[in-house]
This record gives structure tokens, C-alpha cells and sequence, in this order.
């Protein structure tokens, strides 16, 4: 089995060190893991986005043309890769910052507020934690348990007093199921 | 020693350290940079020598230099600096002395951009600086691979007393991958009988690449080219996928070997029996082993991320004896595993053709797609 | 009294640096927090009344993004 | 709020420049690169020598320097600009010829073209962004670095006794008979700005008039690379840089004297 | 026009300044200085630019500089200070601008020895600077043939907004012999759509190698390849001598290929009918006429200044159907023509071995030698 | 003519240095490239280095030099020594470094290793040896050629406006902060002999405590490619060389002052 | 037919001029011909040589490994060389420099104080002519007169009025004949 | 009165430069005219006598073919 998972956004939406943090919590399962950004010349913001493949056997590419799982973070992401999906794929959409709705019909799509979900949480930089619960809870790739624990082994020491509240991001966006296709 | 993830250009810095590298110089070059700024906070660590160089050319001949002196030594670059270290590599071809240096691809000619190209291919395996000279090449294709293959340059350069590049690509540089580091080896006390380090006790030394007499410089030549032949015995390198019942097989290496495999196994899915050979070291080139192979298909598929480089080195090694056919995305652009699954469809049904160059037929193929 | 002047602000070209802020030295421009330009920047503007037209912002915006305006005094003949 | 229009007759006092293309710049908010570049703009439009311009780009975040102007343009490869700018100053001695170079391109890997350059007294002018680190790769060290300043490849601040000292690329090249015009300003406040300006101005008249090799060094802010607001750039060039980097006419060939700007 | 004896470095500058060259960036080096100063005296005669750079670094850039403006540029060099172009040649492929470069080549690696070599094959024809790209190599066997290819180069740089080099070595740069110049040819006074000199009435233009979407570079190689496919169906060029008859053919190219010429008349002379293929255009390299000629021949002899490195170029165009011998002199030794008739009598005596490379070959006899 | 012996008890006063091997060089003759090798010798001699030395040889007629002395050497691509140097400096940080190079290896192709390794305070000595020309490769204008100066690459002799102005080295890098020791001395006569010995001693010195980079730069004569006697080119030195490159003390870290030698 | 002549010698004693004057009297006599110094590092004197190949036909190498003539300026050139002159052929050795004899049997040699014979005719820098006239007289190659044609088109500016004392100085050596063979 | 010296010139190594014979306060060497060295030099040596061992010559050898000796001169106790 294998799942891969494209995460794109602007730069600052935490898309980078959401999908380190399922390689983390990945490799820390038993399972093959692969992390792979894209990169620019950009020092400046713009766009970030990276692809996290998580498998039972040696990974291949660590590309793929139809990932399993997309979650965009913003509209652009969403204009730019939701085509992209596998058949009977999951698209996880940030809501906050994409005012469409998805047009895949052959999908699961989540759509969920996430920066006022991280707002109301209290801290706008939980936004990927909600984005990644949602995710996890609908994607059978790991136990949402996994990546808690590899939260904590992760976070960044500066952000150490954040854990609990990183954690309840996770878990409140893992309390968002698909949208009804209709 | 547990397994960490690291990003690929990192996790070469960190074994070089392992591996008791003794100085670092080089140059900052996306997709690099990572590699120079690890060295830029371990080496100091360790009480060992980084220099940021003022350029790649002062950065070579840095270590040429320190090489000079039997120590372990190192440098990386990506492609437009690493033209610029031609000259310095060839001499220190020419004098004999040992170093590794990693090349971590990106598209070209000129400055090109900043993504995975396999397109130094055939300046870092047969071209390069001028005179007659063979560099070990070694391609990794993970995270793990780049950390054990940078380990064992260290060792082939001072076996064989040559230059040993790691040719990487800026997708093997960027990514992360759980990986397990070698413990760190203690610092080289001992040094070769050849290394120019102070006439202290002993009979001064020194080290050229100068034979001003033409038949001095033929006898530096074939011991060069002799060194190379044993090389060629015995630093042979490559891994088989899947080849034990495969009727066709694909030969890629790095990046596009991963992607080669993640296709054999959609191709084997759909019915297909192909396997993938990844030659490591690309030099020496698996001659022998694809040359075989090629007598035990029905085809091959050549995958690169270039316009057909390492090719010529499997045509030369088939013969003629079976038909080969290439794919290739060239300019930083990564092939997606379904591309190569359509290429092995088409190599599986032929007509197989066998007349012209395989490139040409490509070619043909892509200007369709454009 | 000093000359009155305005400015206008190209807003596909300013990134809401604040240079052009923080160096008018009858400090009217301000950034717009509540806008954000089409490339995601929260652009300047002139925020309250008193530009003379002096330049300053113009010569500090590293886009070029800003033209200055100012009235035209007719000198007693 | 709404600012009222002007009532009484008015007119544009500052506009965009002619030579600036009408492109979007890709620098960061704040960056004094696109300043640079406005004023270049602003001189090469008041000497009206849009249709004489050769400029040759460098490589460092002012790569794409090539498409924010509106006149001739190539792209050098890193740290070669001098060269470059000698061959098309050499075939095309009438052409006004310029690099755009950073400090990493240009006193560090081109060191030698710009001395060289300089001492033949190529008839070219160099604008030299000085910002104390390589922008575009991320912000290593450069040569022009600060004693103790942090870069990502001088983690705990650049120690001069291991990392070298930073060079004042100004003053070594005034030390060349061949150079007639070299000088440094600052972009941090609108006063410099216009002292830069008009040195971009008099180096454009020194290499008009067929007087030889000029530079102009521009302390310019990274604010993206230093971890720090355009504001506080601004104020760390101007408390930090400025005076390790002293603003000043370093060379000025006689015959310079006598241009009025 | 009368002959003149000219030596080669010098008949090859005089022929750039008949061609209408109009600038000269270069650096002194020998075997090549000659060229250089030549060219330091003649063109301010001229009235056109001459400037001996600070170093071939500067050098090739200054070429590029000057190529961009669509006028004819050259520089010339010897092997080490071509390595040190290599990144400037690789921008000049990318951004598609036509140079002349001049390579007398000399005994490598390293410093090596100013003797004449044929050891820059790879560099040249395959390797060199980074990233997909393909320039023209002509290698001329004499001055007048110098002079010649100088000439096309000139126009083939411009026709395909290519690199042409002309891979020369010392003794056909020292060589003195009697040739014939073109007559002087007016300036170009009109210029490419590309060129890049002042917007005077027109839309601005930039040149550049930079193609930071993978996609837009890879149209870019694409581009380039396809351009050599053009070139490759109509500029190969190559020379045969007593083919019509021939048991056995040599293969041979600039000096290598006239000592071959003596060897094949003395052979002959004794008997064996043997003829000499001797390619000019090394890139294109002239394949399908190797391949024919492998068909019509019992045997191949390579004949080279290293250690086989056309050679390879040989045996992908036989593929192997037909017997291939090597023989080479290496580091600055020039072999005499009785050494190569050996090796002819050696290939036709027989028994043929088709199995290993016949580079082991050679090295076994070689180490016989020594 | 034979001189008689002298009867009473004599000694030694002048020997060849044991630092110099006992092979003959290939210099023209006249040439002080031969000069500059003894000083260097007696200097290594007299501070008891020869097992602590390493020398760089680089590309010009004294690419040989690695066969002319007996301590460790290596040989640079041309222009590059103060890199490796640089190189081995680093590994081996008590060991006495020297670069041996000619004005176009250093101050031509080699102008940035030299520069940065100044500006590094690179703790290695360059011994710099200013002969106006390429002399290996046939006597070609150099950036040291004089104006006016003909070589086989200036036939006209070298035209300032065109070729460019000469490079006085020594001046250059004593702009930089990491250069310690930086003089110029000549070898045309015994004084200026005794005073070049004085100043490689100073320089090794400066390298021993440490003090950072140090560079002797030498005039010298190149009979041979200047188409003159030895005797010739000793008078052409003095009366063209010495105005143009003064001799003197371009920087002196104020810690060098102490070295009494 | 072809004819290969190999000339050594120290520099300054004209080796090289020797031999390019041979070559341009050959091409102006309608041969086919190629000239090639031996180049070394040294600025500095020392040896000297050439091969100057003469020729009906389109010249192959311009280096043969027994070159038909030897004409040995000095010992050092003589002791190199003398074995390589091909069977039949001929050596012309200059005795003023040379002291011992030639050794070899199957060749022609002939032994001429060619330094004494220039300094006679009023100045050192003739030897080289006197060597070649005794080759020339020797070894048909090309003909005396047209080697006399090509000094007069070919001798430097500068030597002009140097020009009968060179034709004297060529028939003077002209009347070498080998030695016997002992 | 002058110390008395004495040289010796290594004939293996002199290249008659003549920089020792333009350098000689006391004007006593010379080059020998009618020798020559295995090189093909004429090697410089001591001409007359007057020479004061002052090490001038060997200051200016560029082949340190120079060995000086000079006398001791006992100093009254
Ligand atoms: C030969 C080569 N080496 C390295 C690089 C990578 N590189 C690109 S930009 C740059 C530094 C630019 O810094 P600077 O010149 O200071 O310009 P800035 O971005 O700061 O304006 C480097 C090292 C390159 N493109 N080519
Ligand atoms: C890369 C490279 N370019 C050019 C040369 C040729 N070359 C050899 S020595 C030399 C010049 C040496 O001149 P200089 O440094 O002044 O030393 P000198 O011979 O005058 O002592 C040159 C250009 C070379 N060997 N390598
Ligand atoms: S200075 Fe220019 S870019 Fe910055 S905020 Fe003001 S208008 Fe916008
Ligand atoms: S023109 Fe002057 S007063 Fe008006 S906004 Fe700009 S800086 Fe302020
Ligand atoms: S990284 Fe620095 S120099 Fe580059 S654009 Fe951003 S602020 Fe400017
Ligand atoms: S050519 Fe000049 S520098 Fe070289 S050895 Fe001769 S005299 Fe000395
Ligand atoms: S200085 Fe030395 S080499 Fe020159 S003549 Fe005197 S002894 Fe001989
Ligand atoms: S020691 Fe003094 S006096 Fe004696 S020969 Fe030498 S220079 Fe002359
Ligand atoms: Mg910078
Ligand atoms: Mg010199």
C-alpha cells in the first residue's frame, strides 16, 4: 500500500513542516517514507508545496502525476492540482482561503475553515494541524495517534508549550467528514 | 544507530563528517546550498577546516590542495559550478591525489534553473576536463544510498588515489528520507608515502601533473589507464529489480531509476514483465551486466532525465545485439512513473524497430507531444 | 503654506513595503490593513490629508509604484 | 478613508520611468534592488540614452534584471558581467554599457573581471549592490559580510580570523589607474537616494564621454535574509553598514570634475 | 591567391580576419600563443578588437559578450585554458549564440606538456560543460585545411547560432606548410533578429540561458536537439583515402589521421590494401559512413593521440559487425607511421578477435612495449 | 689568470643554502628568478624551516621550482596557488606556506585567489615575481608590462588607452584588513637584494606568529623576452621599473613592527 | 618521391631558418611540403630542430621516425639522431663542432668544419648555409638555384645586403662530397 | 687594509650572466673567454687578485654558483 499526499499553499501556511511531520510520523509507524519539496528561486513567500508518499514497500518516484491526497491551502493550489487527484482520491480544501467548491466529482472532498478553526483555537500557524486532522481522519494512511506522537517528538523546542493546542488542532479537524457528492 | 529523516544534501554533509572528512570548501549553488551550510556549522564543530570559497575554482584548487597533503577532502556543487571546477579536476587527475565531490544536478546549459536534471552526464562521466582521465562516478538514488555511496567514495578515493563524484540531482539533495548515518569514524592518523605535508625526518616530496617529456607523460597516462582497468574489475556497481523473469528491462539511473521502478511495478500490475536495472556507478559502467542483460530481453528502455546520455554507454555495451529505445524529459523536468509505464507499452508492442538511433525515434515521439 | 499634493498608488506593483511610510515626512500614507492586492500584499495609501507633493515616497518605493502629484502655483506675474 | 481629489490645476511631479518595463519585479517588499533599478531607470530616461542601453545582468537575486527594463539586456554568467560587458563595450564602443551586479557576483567570484575591468579602464559602468550576503541562494556569507554577522554558512556570526574580512570593494578598486569614476552611496532614506542617483548619473556621463571604467557601490538592505521588516533593515544599514562601509568619492578622475550634473 | 607558407596558429588567425572576424578575446597559452599574437598585431590594423583578457575565463566571456551582438567573435586556447571556458561555452549553447573557438590541443592531464595530443576528444565532442548541448567540432589535418574549416566555422556558427570549435593540436598549430587564404571579406554589415546591440527603433531584446520553468527549458533542449538533428543531416564531413578497394580501413583524424596516411601508402606498398576514413566534422561525427564502411571491410584500425576516445564513436557506429582494432600514442608522443603499419599488419594477419574492447587490447601490447 | 690561494686561515663566508636542491635550474641567464630562489632559501635555512615548509609552485618559468628546492612542494594550475595554499594552510596550520608566482599567474589569471586570500588573512606567503611579462610562454604583455612597453602581444608597445593600465599589486592588496605584510623590493642590485632576503624573512615571520597573509612582491629581470643582456636588462629595471612600481612598505600590521630581524 | 630532412642543432645556429628556407624553395618549386620545429618549454636556448618533408604528393606525417637526411649541428644533435637516418641516406655532420666520426656504415655522410668555412667567408651566423649547400649538392632533392631563388625571396629585410655572402657561403658548402666508407 | 677573500665558482652551475663581474667593487672577476662549462657557458672566476671576500658576487648569483672565503683576521686580545 502505498498513499501519496501533495500539500500545497502559500509560503507560511506551515505546508512544509505539515508534510515533514507525516514523513516523521510515517517513518516513526514502520512505514517508507519520502518528502520532497518543490523549490524556486523564490526567497520571497509565493508559493510552497511538497509531496509526502507513504508506503508499505522500497518508494519509488517520489512524484507522482495522480496523488492520492491533495490538501490545498489555497485557491491557486486548488485551481492548480485538483485535476490532479486520483480517482477516488481526498481532497482536503481549506475553506478559509478558497471560496469555490470543488468540481471533481470521482473524489472525497473535505472543505473546512481551517484558519478560523485555528483562529478560534487561538493561534492562526495551527491552521496545517487542523488541515492534517481532517485529513488523517479520512484517509487511512496512519492513526492519528502517530502523528500526535511525532508532534511531539518534532515540534520545534521554541513551540514545545504549543503541543497541547497543536494537538487539539488536529483533533478538531478530524472531526470533519467529506461533503456529500452531489 | 537509529534511522533519522534527513534531507538529502544534509544526510552527504553529515557522512562525510562520519566518513572523517578533514576539510570542506566550497561554494553556495542551489540546489546545494544545504550541504555547504551543514559543513558550515559541523566543521567548526568538530575542529575541522571549512572555507567558503570565493568561487568554485578557488574552491577545487582548496582541495587540491589540502588533497595534496594525504588528508580527506571534499566539495560539492551543482552544475554550472561544477564546469568551473574542470580544469582543477584534471589536474588533480593528473597528480593522482584523492578527494570526493558531489555534483547535485539541475537543468542546464548556462544558468538553466534550479531543478533535477540528469544533463551532466556526460560532462561528469566522459568529458570533463581535458587530457585523458577517468572519474569514479557514483549516482545515488535515496537519501540512504547518497549517505553509503558517500562513505565509500572516501574509501575508492584513497584506494585508487582518484577523484570520486557523487552525482546527485537537486530531487535527491531536497528530499527528506528516514536514513541511518554510519557511527563517525575516528580522523585518519597515518598518511599515504606520497602526501606533501613537511620534509620532516624524511626525503623532501612533491607533486605534479607536470611530464614535460611526451613519453613521461604517456608512462602517466597507461598507469592512469592501467589504475582504471582494476577499477573497472572491481568497483562495479548496480542493483536488479524485478529482472529475474523480465522480458524487458529498463536501465536508469538516480532519480530516474526511482522512477523507472515505481513504472516496472504499474507495468507488472497491467501484465508486463520488465525489470529495471539502476547503474550505480556509472563509472565504471555496468558493461558487462547490461551487456547480458541485453541478450536475455526482448528489449530495453533507457530513462533519463536528459536528452539520451548515459544511452550511448548502453548501446555500446548491447551492441546492437537487442532492440534498445529511450525516454527521456530533459530542462529539470521530472518524468512521472505513468510516462515510463507508456514508454514500456510501447517498447512490449511493437514492431520493434531497430534501424536508426534511438534518440531520433524520442525525438520523433516528443515533438508529437509538443 | 506649503503646496498641496497626492499620490497614487499602483497597486499591482506595490508589496506594502512601507518604505514610502515610514519616510513621508507629513506622514499621511499609511498601508491599507483591510485590502490585500491581487498578490497578497496590504497596499499603501495616502491616508489622510496634508500631501504636499514633496516626492519623497516616489523616491524611496523600490516598485516604482507610486506618482506624485502636486498643484501648480501660478507666480505672480 | 477616502483622500480628496486636488481642486486647483495639477500635475504629475513623479512617475514611473520609461526604462522600467512594465513587469512586476520578483524581489521581496522593501528590497532596495527595485530602488536600484528605479533609479537607473530615472537617469537613463533624463540622459534619453534608452536606445544606446546594453545591460548585462549578473546572477544573484537581480538575475531577472533583464526583464524590468525597457532597453537591450543580457545575462551574465555569475560573476562575468565585467567580461561580458567588455566584449559588447569592445564591438560596440558608442553603446552605453552597464552591469548590475551583486557583492557575492561581483567581489567575490568576479573579483578578478572587476579589477581587470577596471585596470584596463573599460569604458563600462558597474552598479554594485552591496547587501552583505547572497540574497538569492539563500543568505550566505559574502565578502562583504560584517565582522560577527550571522549567515546561514557563518551560523555563529562571521569570525574574521576564519571567515576572512569583509572587503571594501570601492576602495580597492579606486587603487586602479584605470578606474575614473568609483564611489558609494546608501539607499536608506531619500536623501542618499538622490546622492545615489546622481552618481549613477556622473557614471553614466564618465562612460559617455569615453573616460574609462566607473562603479557605483550601493549599500542596499535584504530583509528578507537579515530575518528582519524592511524598517528594521533600514535602520541596521544605516547603524551597522554605514559605518564599516563609509559613504564617499573614492576615485574621481580629473576630468570628471568638470562634469555638472 | 598565391600560396604562402604560414604556420598553422597563425594561418588559422589570418584566416578568422579574412572571415570578417571582428573580435578576438584569448588568453596565451602554448602550443597556441602564436594565434593570440597574431591576432594582437593584425586586428588594431584592422581597426578591430583585439584584448588579451585577464585569463580564459574572461576570455570566453568576453566572447559571449560580444557574440550576443550578433557579430563574429573567436577566441582560441589549448587544453587547460579550455577547461576553463566550459562554463562559459555551456551559457552560450543555452542562450544560442554563435562563437568560433580555437583548441590546440596538448599532453594532458593536469599541466601535462605543450606536446601535440588528441586527448580533448571527450571534452570537446561529448563532455565539456554542463547541461544538453552539442557543439560543432571540426578538426582539421593541415594549415591549409586550417584555414578552410576556420572559414566554414564562421558561417556554420551563424547559420545554426551554434559553437563551432576547431579541435586543432600542436604540431598542426606549429606546423609550417604552404596554404592558401581567402581574400578578404567585407565586414557583416547587417544582423540577426537576436542580437542584442542597442534598442535603437525597435522593441528591446535580452538574451539569456536562464529557463526557470522545467517545462520552458525543456522546449529550450528540444529546440537545441532538433537543431542538431538538422546539423547532423547536413554537415558531416570527412575525407577518404584508397577506400575504393580496401580490406581494411583506418580511421584517423586530424594529425593522427596523416600519419595513418603515410602508414596506409607504406602498407600498401607492402601489400595490404588498406584505406583511411579521416572524419572532419568530429560532431557531427560521420556515422552512417563508418557504419557502410564497417560493412565493406574485413577490419578497423582506430588510430588516435590518446587513450581511444573517438574509438568509442567508432564502435557505436559498427555495433559491433565488424572487427575493431585500436592504436594510440598517448601524452604529447606522436606515433610514426611504422608503428601504425604494424598495427595494420597485426589487424591483417589475423586471427580477428571480436570478444573484450579493443582498448584492453592495445593496453596489453602497449605494456609489452614498455 | 690563476688567482693564488689565500695562506692565511680562511673561511666560508658565502655557501649555497641547503635549501636549494642541488639540481641545475632551467632560467635563462641572468635571470633573478634565480636570485629570488636563493633568498628564499637562506631565509629557510637561516629560520631552521626546511621540515615545516611546503611550497607552491605556479605556471610561468618557475613552474619548476617544485625541482629547485629541498622541502615539499606542489604545483597550482596557473593562478590558483594562493587556493591551494589556502588548502594546505588549513589542514596543516603550523606549517610555513609559501606561493612562488609570476605577475601574469598572480595578478592576471590568479587576481581573485590572491585578493581573497588577502582579505581571508590566509596566515601564507606569496612570494609575487614582477618581470613585466609572461616570460614562460614568450613574453607577452603582462599586467605588470609598462606603458609603451612592446611585447609579442602589445608589438606596438602597450597603448594604456586600448590594453589598459598596469597593476601595481602591492598597492592593491594593501587595501585589504587581512593582508598583514605586503612590500615591494627589487633584485637589481646588492642592496636591494639584502633588503628583498630582509623582507621574505619578515614575511615567514609574520606567517610563524600567525599575523595573517603576507606578500613580497619582487622586481626582476626577464633578459631573454626582453631582448637584452642581463647587464641591459639590470639598468632597464633600475631606470623604468622603479618609478613606476616604488619600492617601499604598502602595509605593515602595526604586530609586524616587533619583529625584529 | 619524398625526402625528409631533420635538422639539429643549438638555437642561434639557424637550424630553424634552415629549414624554412628549404621548405619555401621546395614550395616554389612546385613540391609538396611541410616544416615542423620541435617546441619545448625553454625560452632559454638549448637545442633546436626541425623536420622539413619534401615531397611529390599530398604529405602525410609531417614526423618519420628514419628520416632520409641528418644534418647534425652539434654533438648532442649527432648522438640523438645518427642512428635514425634511414638506409642510403645521407648525413651531413658539421665537424667544426663535432669531433668524433659517424658510426654509421649505411648511410652517406659528410663531415664539413662548416663554423671555420662561415667564419672564412666573413660571418659565423653562415654556417647554416654551408650545411645546407653540402646537402643540397648531395641529397637530390631540389636544385641548388632554386634554394639560391627562395633566399633571395625569403632572407629578412634587415639581411639583404647579406644575401651574396649567403649564396657563397651555399655553393661553398656545395663542394662537400661524402666521405669514403671505410 | 682589506680583508683578503677568495671565490670559487661552481662551473656545473654558472651560466656567464656576468651579474657577479658588473657587481664586483674590486673589479677582479671576469668571465673565462676560453673555456666553456658542460652547458655551454663561459663561466665567471677570480681574474686578479683584490678580492676582499666581501660576498657581493654570491649576493648577485641568480645560480648560487658562488662559494665565498675569507680570511680570519685574529683581533688583538
Ligand atoms: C558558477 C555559479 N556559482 C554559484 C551560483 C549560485 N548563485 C546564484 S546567485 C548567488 C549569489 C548571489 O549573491 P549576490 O551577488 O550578493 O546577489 P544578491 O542575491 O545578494 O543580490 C550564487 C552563489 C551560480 N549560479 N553559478
Ligand atoms: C589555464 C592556463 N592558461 C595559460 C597557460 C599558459 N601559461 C603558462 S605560463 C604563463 C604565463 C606566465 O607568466 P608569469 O606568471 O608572469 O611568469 P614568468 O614566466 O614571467 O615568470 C601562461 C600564460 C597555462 N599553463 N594555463
Ligand atoms: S514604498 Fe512602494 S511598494 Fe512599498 S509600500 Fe510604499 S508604494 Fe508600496
Ligand atoms: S508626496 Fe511627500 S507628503 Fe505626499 S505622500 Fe509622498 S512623501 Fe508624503
Ligand atoms: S532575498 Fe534579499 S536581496 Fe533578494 S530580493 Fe529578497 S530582500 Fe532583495
Ligand atoms: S624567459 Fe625570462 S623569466 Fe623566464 S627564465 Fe628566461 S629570463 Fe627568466
Ligand atoms: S653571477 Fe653566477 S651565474 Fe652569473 S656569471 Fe657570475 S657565477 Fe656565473
Ligand atoms: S667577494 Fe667581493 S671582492 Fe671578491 S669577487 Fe666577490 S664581489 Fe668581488
Ligand atoms: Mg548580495
Ligand atoms: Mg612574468
Amino acid at each position: 500500500m502505498q498513499t501519496e499526499i501533495l500539500i500545497a499553499g502559500f509560503g507560511g501556511q506551515g505546508v512544509l513542516f505539515g508534510g515533514q511531520l507525516m514523513a516523521y510520523a510515517g517513518m516513526e509507524y514502520g512505514k517508507q517514507v519520502t518528502w520532497i519539496p518543490s523549490y524556486g528561486p523564490e526567497m520571497r513567500g509565493g508559493t510552497a508545496n511538497c509531496t509526502v508518499i507513504i508506503s508499505d514497500e522500497e518508494i519509488g518516484s517520489p512524484l507522482v502525476r495522480h496523488p492520492r491526497v491533495l490538501m490545498a491551502f489555497n485557491l491557486p493550489s486548488l485551481d492548480k492540482y485538483e485535476s490532479a487527484v486520483a480517482e477516488g482520491g481526498l481532497l482536503v480544501v481549506n475553506s478559509s482561503m478558497v471560496e469555490r467548491s470543488v468540481d471533481r466529482k470521482n473524489v472525497r472532498s473535505i472543505l473546512i475553515p481551517a484558519n478560523e478553526i485555528a483562529e478560534n483555537l487561538g493561534d492562526k500557524r495551527l491552521t496545517n494541524m487542523v488541515m492534517l486532522g481532517a485529513m488523517l481522519a479520512n484517509q487511512p494512511v496512519l492513526p492519528l495517534e502517530a502523528v500526535e506522537k511525532a508532534l511531539e517528538h518534532h515540534i520545534p523546542e521554541r513551540h514545545k508549550r504549543l503541543l497541547p493546542m497543536n494537538i487539539k488542532a488536529l483533533r478538531k479537524g478530524a472531526e470533519f467528514k467529506p461533503v456529500a457528492v452531489k | 544507530m537509529a534511522k533519522e529523516m534527513m534531507k538529502g544534501n544534509e544526510a552527504v554533509a553529515e557522512a562525510a563528517i562520519r566518513a572523517g572528512v578533514q576539510a570542506y570548501f566550497g561554494y553556495p549553488i542551489t540546489p546545494q546550498t544545504e550541504l555547504l551550510e551543514w559543513m558550515s556549522r559541523r566543521m567548526p564543530e568538530e575542529g575541522r577546516a571549512f572555507v567558503q570559497a570565493e568561487s568554485e575554482l578557488a574552491a577545487i584548487n582548496m582541495v587540491y590542495g589540502a588533497a595534496c597533503t594525504g588528508r580527506r577532502v571534499m566539495s560539492s556543487s551543482s552544475s554550472p559550478g561544477v564546469s568551473l571546477m574542470l580544469e582543477g579536476i584534471s589536474y588533480m587527475a593528473g597528480t593522482e591525489v584523492p578527494a570526493v565531490i558531489v555534483d547535485v544536478m539541475r537543468g542546464g546549459p548556462g544558468l538553466g534553473n534550479i531543478q533535477p536534471s540528469q544533463s551532466d552526464y556526460n560532462q561528469i562521466v566522459h568529458g570533463g576536463g581535458h587530457g585523458d582521465y577517468h572519474p569514479i562516478v557514483l549516482a545515488p538514488c535515496s537519501v540512504q544510498e547518497s549517505i553509503d555511496l558517500t562513505v565509500l567514495a572516501f574509501d575508492l578515493a584513497e584506494k585508487y588515489r582518484s577523484i570520486v563524484i557523487i552525482l546527485s540531482d537537486g530531487s535527491i539533495g531536497q528530499m527528506m528520507e528516514p536514513a541511518e548515518l554510519p557511527p563517525m569514524m575516528p580522523l585518519k592518523t597515518s598518511f599515504p608515502e606520497w602526501a606533501v605535508d613537511g620534509a620532516a625526518g624524511r626525503e623532501r616530496r612533491f607533486l605534479s601533473s607536470i611530464y614535460m617529456d611526451a613519453p613521461a607523460e604517456e608512462v602517466a597516462n597507461m598507469r592512469l589507464l592501467n589504475r582504471w582497468a582494476k577499477i573497472r574489475e572491481n568497483e562495479i556497481r548496480y542493483k536488479e529489480y524485478y529482472l529475474d523473469d523480465a522480458e524487458y528491462a529498463i536501465v536508469g539511473f538516480g532519480s530516474a531509476g526511482r522512477v523507472a521502478l515505481s513504472a516496472v511495478r504499474q507495468a507488472r500490475e497491467m501484465g508486463i514483465k520488465v525489470g529495471l536495472l539502476r547503474p550505480i556507478s556509472l563509472n565504471p559502467f555496468p558493461v558487462d551486466a547490461i551487456e547480458a542483460l541485453g541478450k536475455r530481453v526482448k528489449g530495453i528502455l533507457v530513462v533519463e532525465m536528459n536528452t539520451g546520455q548515459m544511452l550511448d554507454d548502453v548501446l555500446l555495451a548491447t551492441r546492437g545485439k537487442v532492440p534498445v529505445e529511450f525516454y527521456g524529459r530533459t530542462g529539470g523536468v521530472i518524468p512521472f512513473p505513468d510516462e515510463v509505464v507508456s514508454a514500456v507499452q510501447r517498447l512490449a508492442a511493437g514492431p520493434i524497430v531497430t534501424t536508426g538511433h534511438p534518440r531520433d525515434r524520442w525525438m520523433k515521439f516528443m515533438s508529437f507531444l509538443n | 503654506m506649503p503646496p498641496k499634493g497626492r499620490i497614487e498608488v499602483n497597486e499591482d506593483l506595490c508589496k506594502g513595503c512601507e518604505l514610502c511610510v515610514m519616510n513621508c515626512p507629513q506622514e499621511v500614507i499609511a498601508l491599507n490593513m483591510e485590502r490585500m492586492t491581487k498578490r497578497g500584499y496590504h497596499p499603501a495609501e495616502l491616508a489622510k490629508p496634508g500631501c504636499t507633493g514633496c516626492g519623497i515616497c516616489a523616491t524611496m518605493c523600490p516598485e516604482a509604484a507610486i506618482t506624485v502629484y502636486r498643484e501648480v502655483i501660478q507666480k505672480p506675474a | 478613508m477616502t483622500v480628496p481629489e486636488l481642486d486647483s490645476e495639477q500635475v504629475a511631479v513623479y512617475q514611473r520611468p520609461d526604462a522600467l518595463s512594465d513587469t512586476n519585479t520578483h524581489y521581496c517588499p522593501g528590497c532596495t534592488h527595485g530602488v536600484a533599478h528605479r533609479l537607473i531607470a530615472e537617469v537613463v530616461d533624463e540622459m534619453g540614452l534608452r536606445e544606446r542601453m546594453i545591460g548585462v545582468a549578473s546572477v544573484g537575486c537581480s538575475v531577472f534584471a533583464y526583464n524590468y527594463f525597457d532597453f537591450d539586456f543580457v545575462q551574465s554568467p555569475h560573476g562575468r558581467a565585467p567580461a561580458m560587458a567588455t566584449g559588447i563595450k569592445r564591438v560596440l564602443p558608442d553603446r552605453i554599457v552597464l552591469t548590475y551586479q551583486g557583492d557575492g557576483d561581483l567581489a567575490s567570484i568576479g573579483m578578478a573581471e572587476v579589477v581587470h575591468a577596471a585596470a584596463r579602464g573599460e569604458n563600462i559602468t558597474c552598479i554594485f549592490i552591496n547587501n552583505t550576503n547572497y540574497g538569492m541562494t539563500g543568505g550566505q556569507m559574502a565578502p562583504t559580510t560584517l565582522p560577527g554577522q550571522k549567515t546561514t554558512s557563518s551560523p555563529n556570526g562571521r569570525d574574521v580570523e576564519v571567515n576572512g574580512y569583509p572587503i571594501r570593494t570601492a576602495e580597492l578598486l579606486s587603487k586602479l589607474d584605470g578606474a575614473s569614476y568609483v564611489v558609494r552611496r546608501s539607499l536608506h532614506d531619500p536623501k542618499n537616494i538622490r546622492l545615489a542617483k546622481k552618481a549613477i548619473r556622473t557614471a553614466f556621463e564618465v562612460q559617455k564621454r569615453g573616460l574609462g571604467f566607473s562603479m557605483v557601490e550601493l549599500l542596499s538592505i535584504c530583509p528578507t535574509n537579515w530575518g528582519m521588516t524592511p524598517r528594521q533593515a533600514i535602520q541596521w544599514l544605516e547603524e551597522k553598514m554605514i559605518p564599516f562601509y563609509a559613504l564617499g568619492d573614492y576615485k574621481v578622475n580629473p576630468s570628471v570634475a568638470d562634469i555638472k550634473i
